[in-house]
Order: structure tokens, then C-alpha cells, then sequence
């Protein structure tokens, strides 16, 4: 028996494919989800995939937040069941308030691409259970939105919870305070993160490393010994 | 059909790099003394029907929920009045 | 409000028109007339000069693009030819790969963000309307030189433009060009290239049969874009309350052509559609009168149906309108309420406008008044075709005379060194990560190679791993000399560019970028051009599959630098075995293959050093570019080549360089017995190449060079944080590295 | 020192995804009855001296050839005033 982790699809999302993709290469039934749908049809994970779902329209994640399929993942969500956001899905994740803070535009303004290493700040979320504690990773990056902001007592919630769950190494490509790349919520089951895992799951492919594929067989791992 | 304005700013504490890119390129420009530069977001809502004070409710409540994100923005809701005086509408050739 | 219907016009001979306005020509103007029997109607002349104009009709390229067809090397892979919106090459596996380039190069100039955004938009649609699924985007760009204030004007928004559209579709950029040369200050180039693929069963043709299908628009609503000239002919229609001002500025909306495209795709999939167009230039008249022309009967259409968002709109400028994000399918009643079910599933507008009839006209109405009654061929396929006059400039002696060979030479090893240095750092050889960083390289998760790599290459089945590779490139220095040659080095340096990286050419496609048709010598640059690379495409077995062409680029008297881009498309049966630009091994050999002589005309270093165009291009050997290409295949197929870089502009240290800074490794170089170290570093000769072999496989490897007669000389090897040549000078990676990546971002940032 | 801003929208006729894409949310998140929503940008200038009729002149230059794209924008400029009546000045938690 194996995990079923399913893949939002909101109008504009990209990297859905991806996402199928890597679950399915660690091994899970990867069931694709539609953001007009209520229905997570028994998925017992979601991940929310990068993109421009609205086309980043108003903002990144913005209008997103308020579909259908969101009402059910936001319930779900608070009650335990995993939830991954990368890139945009992040950005609909603070913008439905499941992760403090909120995404702004590139401090230089530019979309920005680029083969990013992290540190994985936290080894215990239902996403990271895979890496060591402070393991370094290098995961394709690309956001036009992608600097994290929370006010000063936030981010020092954050930071004595153990809630920054990976930092830009070697340069902060956005302006996020205090390096942050991605965050978990107080019980660990939402994460969120600015770079790619699901692009770095095939050698060759991208940049040729299968750093992000721990994301995938961590969630699995979880869900199966559940 | 009434216009109603809402104008949305990022917080004064939270960094802003597009108005302080347009701030630095001004003197290049040759514009000097803009001391600081805020970018933000116009919406102009035609509203049906009249603006009174529960559309007006609504249109708040909107802008708090959807329009801006208050974890970083600040908003304010006009109705649009005419021109005022003090303004200088810029056309194109 | 007068509508100028058939009858109207019928019944007034003798309104005088705004033909001349609209950019037609006296005869042409008297051809319709002909062809209609009456004087055309408002929205007929619209159509008409629209469809007639150069941009859509290539009345001054055409009798010179015959080539491509006349002399089309046999070719098994050519699934569908010139002619439609792109052509279709067999790939292999049953499936089959769609690519194209186009030019938004006067848009882009005007407004460079929307401009360069719906370029990609277009290029993009085309590809969709083959029935592919796009895969990637490339964009071969031309500016104004690097430190001229207006490119810092231009590039910044060409690039965040085409970013811009592209990330937001989710289309992979894996490659393409960025040249500065002032010939194009006031004449930018954008050109943008898509690749699609699909089953072979999945082609669809833009063709309207089977009397009583519907007609069906979906995509964005209608507005008044991009119709600036039309406005006239609608100002004498209507009365004075008139239109509003037209926007002449396309605006494009990537999240509603990216709900398109899968909407579209997903149509596909149900088989719903029998014939497919996608609106760019010339908008619904380009589309329905070429669905009508490739069909089998006629067509009706009723324009009052058509969605708009600026309601005042005149059916002239509805049907003129080049609003984005629109297509235009014909659909078998029987299947038209899913087709607009799964428009409706994914938030599109769908209308149906019209239906296939038996006759043989195209036919519009509004409001059930007759304003179109035309034959569609008249409109869609038999525009007028001009001979124009070309002639030799009488500078080109002069231009070859003044040889590059000649300029002065580095004196010493210290200027040889200084002379390395400025050309890595010079904008057109400096990194371009400033712009590629822009683009998202990685969606869809299937690329295999992106910039700075030889070619894009994207895996298209995760199954068997084939995968297809594309390359564009294009040197205006090289034509300028010498059009015909240029075009073949264009050419050549495509195909190398895809071999290098282990893919198997199959086909070309190109944009012609040109100056003003009506200067004789700008028609003599096109007509070599096109000569020389029918010519070549002949030789090296690639058959054109489709193009565009760009004229009038030039400021007042002053043309552009002619330049062709071509884009080669290859195949990679496994792409595993793909060659990577970079030096990474230690210890690996460098061997440089092909032959090196003195040839400087035209470039990197005698612009660089001297500022200098004269002389002649490199000469020009298909059949050693086609040798070399089967080396690097299987050398890489076998495993005998672990890197490998195409030489072109800037020579051995440009390519050298660029494999240790992505490799992190350094080289030591020799320079190889009869050659002086400036020759050998800076020489332009084209089918070159170097690669890193290891040392098992060096006897395997010279050995089959040996036995197909191609030149390879060990130069060195892979050692070191340095390049070095012996006896030269030594250059550290970390000072190569700052100088070839701080020029871009210096420049611009 | 004195506010100017200037309001940056794009022309009527030019498309506007944004705003549109906005207006097509509304009556998913419950709010009927806005016919139109364009989205544009606010600029908030703070100025060094008098704001007088040479300095709007120039902020007004400004703005036509830099704030605005006024190939595809029209912008206001406006001398801010204090909070008008009509204002509802809208507060985050
Ligand atoms: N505008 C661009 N968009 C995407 N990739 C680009 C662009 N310009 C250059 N590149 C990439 O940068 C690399 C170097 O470009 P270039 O020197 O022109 O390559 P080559 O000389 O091999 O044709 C190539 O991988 C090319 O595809
Ligand atoms: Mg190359």
C-alpha cells in the first residue's frame, strides 16, 4: 500500500506536472486535484504547485486562496493533513493564512532563475523528515515574488519555534528577511518554500541533482508508517 | 454608474524597492528634491447601482479581504468626486 | 450611421476610398476592383489591405522563398511543409515536433515590453494551432550597441517582456541570442522560436471543410488593438461621433494564452476540431479567410457575435483587430457544445461566429447586412507578388576589400593576454546569465540543456528518453560582407550547435531580418541570403520548414546589418548521452577539430580590438560542418567525447573559456604546430569545435577522426584554476570569471 | 514637506488582465454588483519645499516620461490633501 499525494491545478498553474512526477518517483499514487473541486478525492496529502495560478494577477496567490479546493485544504489542513506549498503554492499559503507573513516582489525587482542552495533548518516536518538537521541542498529557484516578509515579532516567533524550516546559503535572491526560504506552521504538517524540489528529482534533468526528491519520500515515508 | 477608488500602499515599515528604485533613478533623470517615492495600487470599481453607505461597507470589506493584504498593506476607499482643482491631468501626444 | 454594405457598395461606384491610407498601391487598389466586379466594401478594403500588406503576404520575399521548396533536399522527416502556421518533423517513436521563429522586432521597439510579449504569444499560438503541445521557447534578440542609452531603454524591457509572457505559460527559454551592433539602435530585432510536440495523429491544418461546421472564436475578447490604420477607413464610415482612439500597442495577457493553450490541447485530445488557426497578424481576416482558403467550400460568418470588450468597435476594425490570445476552430456541430463545455471548464470565452457553406465565397455579415462577399483565395493566398529590383551595392567592394587580415596584431604575449581579456568581457562575448536568469529554464520539468549550452535540449518522452535540440543563430557581421556566405555561416553554426550537443539536425526554420525591400541593395542582401541558404539546406540535408520574414528594418536610408537567424532542429535518441559545454573533468584532453586559418573578417576580435567590419567571412564547407556534426554525434553516442563546444564568434578562447568557467576547471593550451598563438586563439574558421575526451578513449577518438578524414589536434588539457597558454600568459578562472560576467549586468543593472 | 501623487492607469482602450481578472473574482468571493474593476499604479511623491507651480510642472514632466508609459497610460497628478469626508480610511489588525 502506498500514500495518495495530490496536485492542485488552479487555473495558471505550471509546475503541477512536476509534482506528479516527483511524488510518483518516490513512489505515491500522485492524484491530480482541480481548484473548482471541493472533492480532495481521499488524497492523504496536497501539494500546492508553483506557477502564476491567476497569473499572479493582484497578488502572487491572491485569488487562488479563495477557490473551492481551498476551503477543503484549509480545513484539512488545520486538521493535520500535510500540506506542501512551493513557490506560488507558498504564496497561497500566507495569503490564506495557514503560514504567517506574506510574499513581495524581488528586492531587484527581476523574475530571477537559478540552481539555489538551502539549509534545511528543520528536519521534522512531514516534509524534511528525509534530510539531517542543517543537511545543505541546492534546488532550482524562480520567482518573481518570492521575498518573504513577516513583521519583527513574527519572524522571532519563528525563529524560537524552529518554524524557519530552510535559508538561502550563499546569497539571498530576493531580499527575504532573515534569508528565510520556507517556513512550517506551528505542528509541522504545512510547509512552505520558494524553491523547486519537484525540479530537482531526476539526474540530467534541470540541474542534474535530486536534492528536492526528500521532500517526496519524507511525506511518503510518514504517510505510510501512519 | 458611481466610481469608487480604493488605493492601496504597502505599510511604511515594510521595504519598498520599486518606489525606491524610481526614487534613485529620479536625479538621473534630472528630477532632484523628491525626498521619498511609495509605489502602490489604484483600483477604480464601477459600482451599479447607488454608493451608499452598505456598498460602501461592502466595498471595505472587500478591500480588507481580497484587494489588499493586510498583513502588508494599507488601504484606503474614495468615491471618486470630479476632478478637484489641485489636479493636473496628464494626456498623451 | 452608414454601414457601407455589399449593396451599398454595389450601388456607389464611385466613393472614393482611403485605399492609399490603408497602404495599398494604385493597381492593387484596381485589382480588387477587379476582382470583385465593384469597388470593395469598407470592411473588404480593410481585409484586403491588411492581408495584402507585406507583413502578411510577403509580396516582395515570396518569388526568393520558392527556394526553399524548389530545392528542398529529400527528407523523410517532413511531415507537413511551407506554408502552414509551422512545419512538422518526424522525431521518431510516432511522434512528431513542431518548431518556428518569428519577429516582433517593430513592436518591440515602440513599447519593448508588449511588444516582446506578444511575440512570444504569437509564436507560441502558431505552434498550438499545429496541434502540439508547446514545450520551449528561444528568443534571438538584436540591439543597439551595449552602452547606448536607449538600449538601456529597449533590452530591460525586451527581456522582462519575454520573461514576463513565457514564465507565466510555463514554457521552458532554453536558449537563444543577444547581439549589440548599432545598426540596430533604432531597429531592435526580436525574434522568437517555439518548439511543439505531438503524435503524429495529432496535426492539425488550418483548413475550414465540411459544409455546415461551425466557426467557432474563443480566447479574449475583441478590443481595438494594434489597428491604428483601420481607424480611417472606420472614421469615413461612421459619422463624426466615431470611434475612440485605437491603442496601436498590443497588450498580451499570458494567463488567459496559458488558459488557451490548455483548454486548446484538451480539445485536441477529444478530437473535437477539424480545422484550427490561431489570430496574429491581420486578425479575424487573416483567420478567416485563410480557413476559407485552404478549405473545400465557403464561409459565413456573423461579426455581431464576435465577444467585445470596446463596444464601439466598427466591424472594419473588428474583423482588423489584433487582439492576443484569440483562435479560431472549426468544429462539427455535432461536437460544439462539448468544445464549449471544455472552454467553459477552463474560464475561456467561446463564441460560435459562423459556419462552413457550400458555397465558395467568404462571406460576413453584421447585424444581418451583407459587408463581405469575397472569394477567400483573392484575400488569403493570391496577394500581389512583386519583382523588385536588386543590385549589388556598390560598396560591397570596397566593404571586402578593406581586409581584417591586415588589421594590427597583438604585439607581445602581455597584449595577446589584454586582447583575451576585453574579448570575453565585451558585450557580445560577455555571459549573458544577467538576461537568461529572467527566464525559467526548468519548468515542465523536461530540460535536459539550456543557456549557456551549444542547444536547448528538452526530453519529450520520460519513457525512452528521446529528446530534440534546437539552436538559433545568426551573424549580421558575416552577411554584411558577404549575404550568401553569411546566411550558410548562420546556418552552419546552427547545425554545429546541435551536433555539439549530441542531436541529429533534421530541419530549419529561420526569420529573415532585413532592411527596406524597395533599396535595391537591401533586395540583393535578401535575395543572396536566400540563395545561399536554400543552397545550403540542400547540401546539408535540412529542409526549410517554415519562417518569417522582416523587412523595413532601417532607419531613414540606413538598413540593418541583413540578418538571417536560423534555427536548427535535431534529435537525440537518448538523452543521456547529450554533450555538455563544460570542462569538468581533470585530466581530460582538449582537442580542437576542423582546420584553423587566418580569418578575421567580420569577427568578434577585429570589432573588439579595431571596431572594425571589412574583409571577408569565413569560408564557408558544408560538407566538413556535416563531417564534423557526425564526429560529435558519435563520439558522444559512444562515449568518447564528455564535452564539446562549437567555435564561432571569438574562436578557440571564447569557446574554451566558456567550457572551464561552467566546468570550474581550468586548461592548459598549447598552440598547435604551424599556427601562431593569435591565430589560433582568435581565428573565426568556421566547422570547428572543441571537446574533452577522456584519455581511454583518446585512441578510439583520434582513430575515428583519422579514418573520416577530419582534423583533430590535441591543444591541451583540462588542469588547473587557470587557462594557460604555454609560454603565453595565464589568465585565472576567477579573473576571466569577473570579467566575463560583470559586463552585462555593469551595463545594464 | 508636501505629498504628491500621481496615479498611473492604463488608457481605457488598452486591455487591462489585471483588473479584469480581479473583476471576475468578485462575485466568487460574494461581492456583486461592481461592473468594471481596472487595476493601475499610485505613486506617492514626497517633495523637498514648496510644492508650487514650477514644482507640479516638473512632477508632471515626471510623470509623462518616466511614471507613466503614456504610449499605453494616462496618469493624474494631485497635490494630497488632507483625508477627504468621503474617505474611509481602511486599518489592518
Ligand atoms: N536571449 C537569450 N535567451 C536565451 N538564451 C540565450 C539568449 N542569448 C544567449 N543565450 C544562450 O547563451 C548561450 C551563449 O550564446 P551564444 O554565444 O550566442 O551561443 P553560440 O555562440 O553557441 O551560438 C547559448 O546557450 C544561448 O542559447
Ligand atoms: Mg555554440
Amino acid at each position: 500500500m502506498t500514500a495518495r499525494i495530490g496536485v492542485v491545478t488552479f487555473p495558471g498553474t505550471l509546475d503541477d506536472q512536476d509534482a506528479l512526477r516527483a511524488a510518483r518517483l518516490a513512489g505515491a499514487e500522485a492524484v491530480s486535484l482541480w481548484h473548482r473541486d471541493k472533492d480532495l478525492k481521499q488524497v492523504d496529502a496536497v501539494v500546492l504547485a508553483g506557477g502564476f495560478s491567476y497569473g499572479d494577477y493582484l497578488r502572487a496567490g491572491a485569488i487562488s486562496r479563495f477557490s473551492p479546493v481551498m476551503e477543503t485544504v484549509i480545513e484539512q489542513a488545520k486538521a493535520g493533513m500535510p500540506v506542501l506549498g512551493i513557490c506560488n503554492g507558498f504564496q497561497i499559503l500566507t495569503e490564506a493564512h495557514l503560514l504567517p507573513g506574506a510574499m513581495l516582489r524581488n528586492n531587484h525587482l527581476h523574475f530571477i532563475c537559478r540552481d539555489q542552495k538551502l539549509r534545511v533548518e528543520n528536519a521534522t516536518t512531514a516534509w524534511t523528515s528525509d534530510y539531517e538537521q542543517g543537511e545543505e541542498i541546492q534546488v532550482p529557484l524562480k520567482n518573481m515574488d518570492g521575498r518573504y516578509v513577516a513583521d519583527e515579532r513574527t519572524l522571532d516567533e519563528l525563529e524560537a519555534e524552529g518554524r524557519v524550516a530552510f535559508r538561502y546559503l550563499d546569497m539571498n535572491p530576493n531580499g527575504s528577511l532573515r534569508d528565510i526560504a520556507g517556513i512550517t506552521n506551528a505542528a509541522g504538517n504545512v510547509v512552505g518554500l520558494m524553491p523547486h524540489p519537484e525540479h530537482a528529482v531526476e539526474p540530467l534533468v534541470g540541474t542534474g541533482r535530486t536534492d528536492g526528491l526528500g521532500f517526496f519520500t519524507s511525506i511518503l515515508k510518514k504517510l505510510v508508517t501512519a | 454608474m458611481a466610481r469608487v477608488v480604493v488605493d492601496v500602499m504597502l505599510k511604511p515599515e515594510i521595504l519598498d524597492p520599486q518606489g525606491q528604485a524610481v526614487q534613485r533613478a529620479l536625479p538621473r533623470l534630472g528630477f532632484e528634491g523628491i525626498a521619498d517615492v511609495r509605489q502602490g495600487k489604484r483600483f477604480e470599481l464601477e459600482v451599479d447601482g447607488p454608493v451608499d453607505e452598505s456598498a460602501l461597507a461592502r466595498i471595505h470589506e472587500m478591500a480588507e479581504t481580497f484587494l489588499a493584504n493586510t498583513v502588508i498593506e494599507d488601504f484606503v476607499v474614495k468615491v471618486e468626486e470630479s476632478e478637484e482643482g489641485a489636479a493636473v491631468a496628464g494626456e498623451s501626444k | 450611421m452608414t454601414l457601407d454594405t455589399v449593396k451599398h457598395a454595389a450601388g456607389t461606384p464611385d466613393v472614393s476610398q482611403p485605399w492609399k491610407e490603408l497602404g495599398l498601391k494604385e493597381d492593387e487598389y484596381a485589382r480588387i476592383r477587379e476582382i470583385l466586379g465593384r469597388r470593395p466594401t469598407g470592411a473588404e478594403l480593410a481585409m484586403y489591405s491588411v492581408m495584402w500588406s507585406e507583413h502578411c503576404s510577403y509580396k516582395s520575399s515570396k518569388v526568393h522563398l520558392k527556394q526553399f521548396g524548389e530545392k528542398a533536399p529529400e527528407s523523410d522527416a517532413l511531415l507537413v511543409g511551407i506554408g502552414e502556421n509551422a512545419g512538422v518533423v518526424d522525431v521518431g517513436q510516432g511522434y512528431a515536433v513542431t518548431f518556428k521563429v518569428e519577429s516582433h522586432n517593430h513592436p518591440s521597439y515602440i513599447e519593448p515590453y508588449q511588444g516582446a510579449a506578444t511575440g512570444v504569444g504569437g509564436i507560441v499560438r502558431d505552434i498550438l494551432a499545429m496541434g502540439a503541445r508547446p514545450v520551449a521557447v528561444m528568443d534571438p534578440l538584436r540591439f543597439g550597441a551595449a552602452d547606448h542609452p536607449d538600449t538601456k531603454r529597449v533590452l530591460p524591457g525586451v527581456v522582462a517582456g519575454i520573461g514576463g509572457y513565457g514564465n507565466c505559460l510555463g514554457l521552458p527559454n532554453i536558449g537563444g541570442e543577444v547581439v549589440f551592433d548599432s545598426c540596430y539602435q533604432g531597429n531592435p530585432l526580436v525574434n522568437a522560436l517555439c518548439v511543439g510536440v505531438m503524435k503524429h495523429e495529432d496535426i492539425h491544418l488550418a483548413k475550414a471543410s465540411g459544409t455546415g461546421n461551425k466557426v467557432i472564436l474563443y480566447g479574449a475578447r475583441t478590443g481595438g488593438d494594434g489597428i491604428g490604420g483601420v481607424s480611417v477607413l472606420a472614421s469615413e464610415t461612421f459619422d463624426s461621433t466615431g470611434p475612440s482612439r485605437r491603442p496601436a500597442v498590443q497588450v498580451g495577457d499570458p494567463f488567459q494564452e496559458k488558459l488557451l493553450i490548455e483548454c486548446t490541447l484538451e480539445i485536441f485530445r477529444e478530437n473535437l476540431v477539424d480545422g484550427i488557426q490561431d489570430l496574429g497578424g491581420a486578425g479575424l481576416s487573416c483567420a478567416t479567410s485563410e480557413l476559407a482558403s485552404a478549405g473545400s467550400g465557403g464561409m459565413r460568418v456573423e461579426l455581431d457575435r464576435v465577444h467585445l470588450r470596446d463596444a464601439t468597435l466598427s466591424p472594419e476594425e473588428i474583423l482588423m483587430s489584433e487582439s492576443q490570445e484569440r483562435m479560431c476552430a472549426i468544429v462539427e456541430p455535432g461536437k460544439v457544445d462539448r468544445f464549449l463545455e471544455i472552454c467553459e471548464k477552463w474560464d475561456v470565452i467561446a463564441t460560435v461566429i459562423g459556419e462552413v457553406t457550400e458555397g465558395s465565397q467568404l462571406e460576413i455579415f453584421w447585424h444581418g447586412e451583407q459587408i463581405v462577399d469575397v472569394p477567400p483565395r483573392t484575400v488569403a493566398h493570391e496577394g500581389p507578388v512583386y519583382h523588385r529590383p536588386y543590385e549589388r551595392p556598390s560598396w560591397q567592394d570596397a566593404l571586402q576589400a578593406d581586409d581584417a587580415n591586415k588589421l594590427a596584431r597583438p604585439a607581445n604575449s602581455d597584449e595577446l593576454r589584454e586582447q583575451v581579456l576585453k574579448l570575453v568581457a565585451s558585450p557580445n562575448q560577455a555571459s549573458k546569465s544577467w538576461i537568461t536568469d529572467q527566464y525559467d529554464r526548468f519548468v515542465q520539468g523536461n530540460t535536459i540543456l539550456a543557456q549557456p549550452e551549444d542547444s536547448g535540449m528538452v526530453r519529450i518522452d520520460e519513457e525512452t528518453n528521446l529528446g530534440v535540440a534546437v539552436a538559433t543563430d545568426g551573424n549580421g557581421r558575416y552577411a554584411k560582407l558577404d549575404p550568401y556566405a553569411g546566411a550558410q555561416l548562420a546556418l552552419a553554426e546552427s547545425y554545429r550547435n546541435v551536433a555539439a550537443s549530441g542531436a541529429k539536425p533534421l530541419a530549419i526554420s529561420n526569420c529573415l531580418n532585413f532592411g527596406s525591400p524597395e533599396d535595391p541593395a537591401v533586395m540583393w542582401q535578401f535575395a543572396e541570403a536566400t540563395r545561399g541558404l536554400a543552397d545550403g539546406c540542400l547540401e546539408l540535408g535540412t529542409p526549410v520548414t517554415g519562417g518569417n520574414v522582416s523587412l523595413y528594418n532601417q532607419t531613414g536610408d540606413t538598413a540593418i546589418h541583413p540578418t538571417p537567424v536560423v534555427a536548427v532542429l535535431g534529435v537525440i535518441d537518448d538523452v543521456t548521452r547529450r554533450t555538455p559545454i563544460a570542462f569538468s573533468e581533470e585530466g581530460q584532453l582538449i582537442y580542437l577539430l576542423g582546420e584553423t586559418r587566418e580569418e578575421f573578417g567580420g569577427s568578434a576580435w577585429s570589432q573588439v580590438v579595431h571596431d572594425h567590419l571589412g574583409g571577408l567571412p569565413p569560408v564557408v564547407d558544408l560538407a566538413r560542418e556535416k563531417l564534423l556534426g557526425e564526429i560529435l554525434i558519435s563520439g558522444s553516442r559512444d562515449g568518447m567525447i564528455d564535452a564539446a563546444h562549437d567555435l564561432s564568434d571569438g574562436g578557440v578562447i571564447q569557446a574554451v573559456t566558456e567550457s572551464c568557467l561552467r566546468g570550474g576547471r581550468g586548461a592548459r593550451l598549447v598552440v598547435p604546430d604551424g599556427l601562431d598563438a593569435f591565430t589560433f586563439l582568435f581565428s573565426e574558421s568556421a566547422g570547428r569545435a572543441v571537446v574533452a575526451v577522456p584519455r581511454s578513449e583518446e585512441l578510439r577518438f583520434t582513430d575515428m577522426c583519422g579514418a573520416r578524414g577530419l582534423p583533430a589536434t590535441r591543444i591541451g588539457v583540462i588542469d588547473g584554476a587557470a587557462v594557460e597558454l604555454q609560454g603565453e600568459f595565464s589568465l585565472e578562472l576567477s579573473e576571466l570569471r569577473e570579467a566575463h560576467e560583470a559586463t552585462i549586468p555593469g551595463l545594464l543593472a
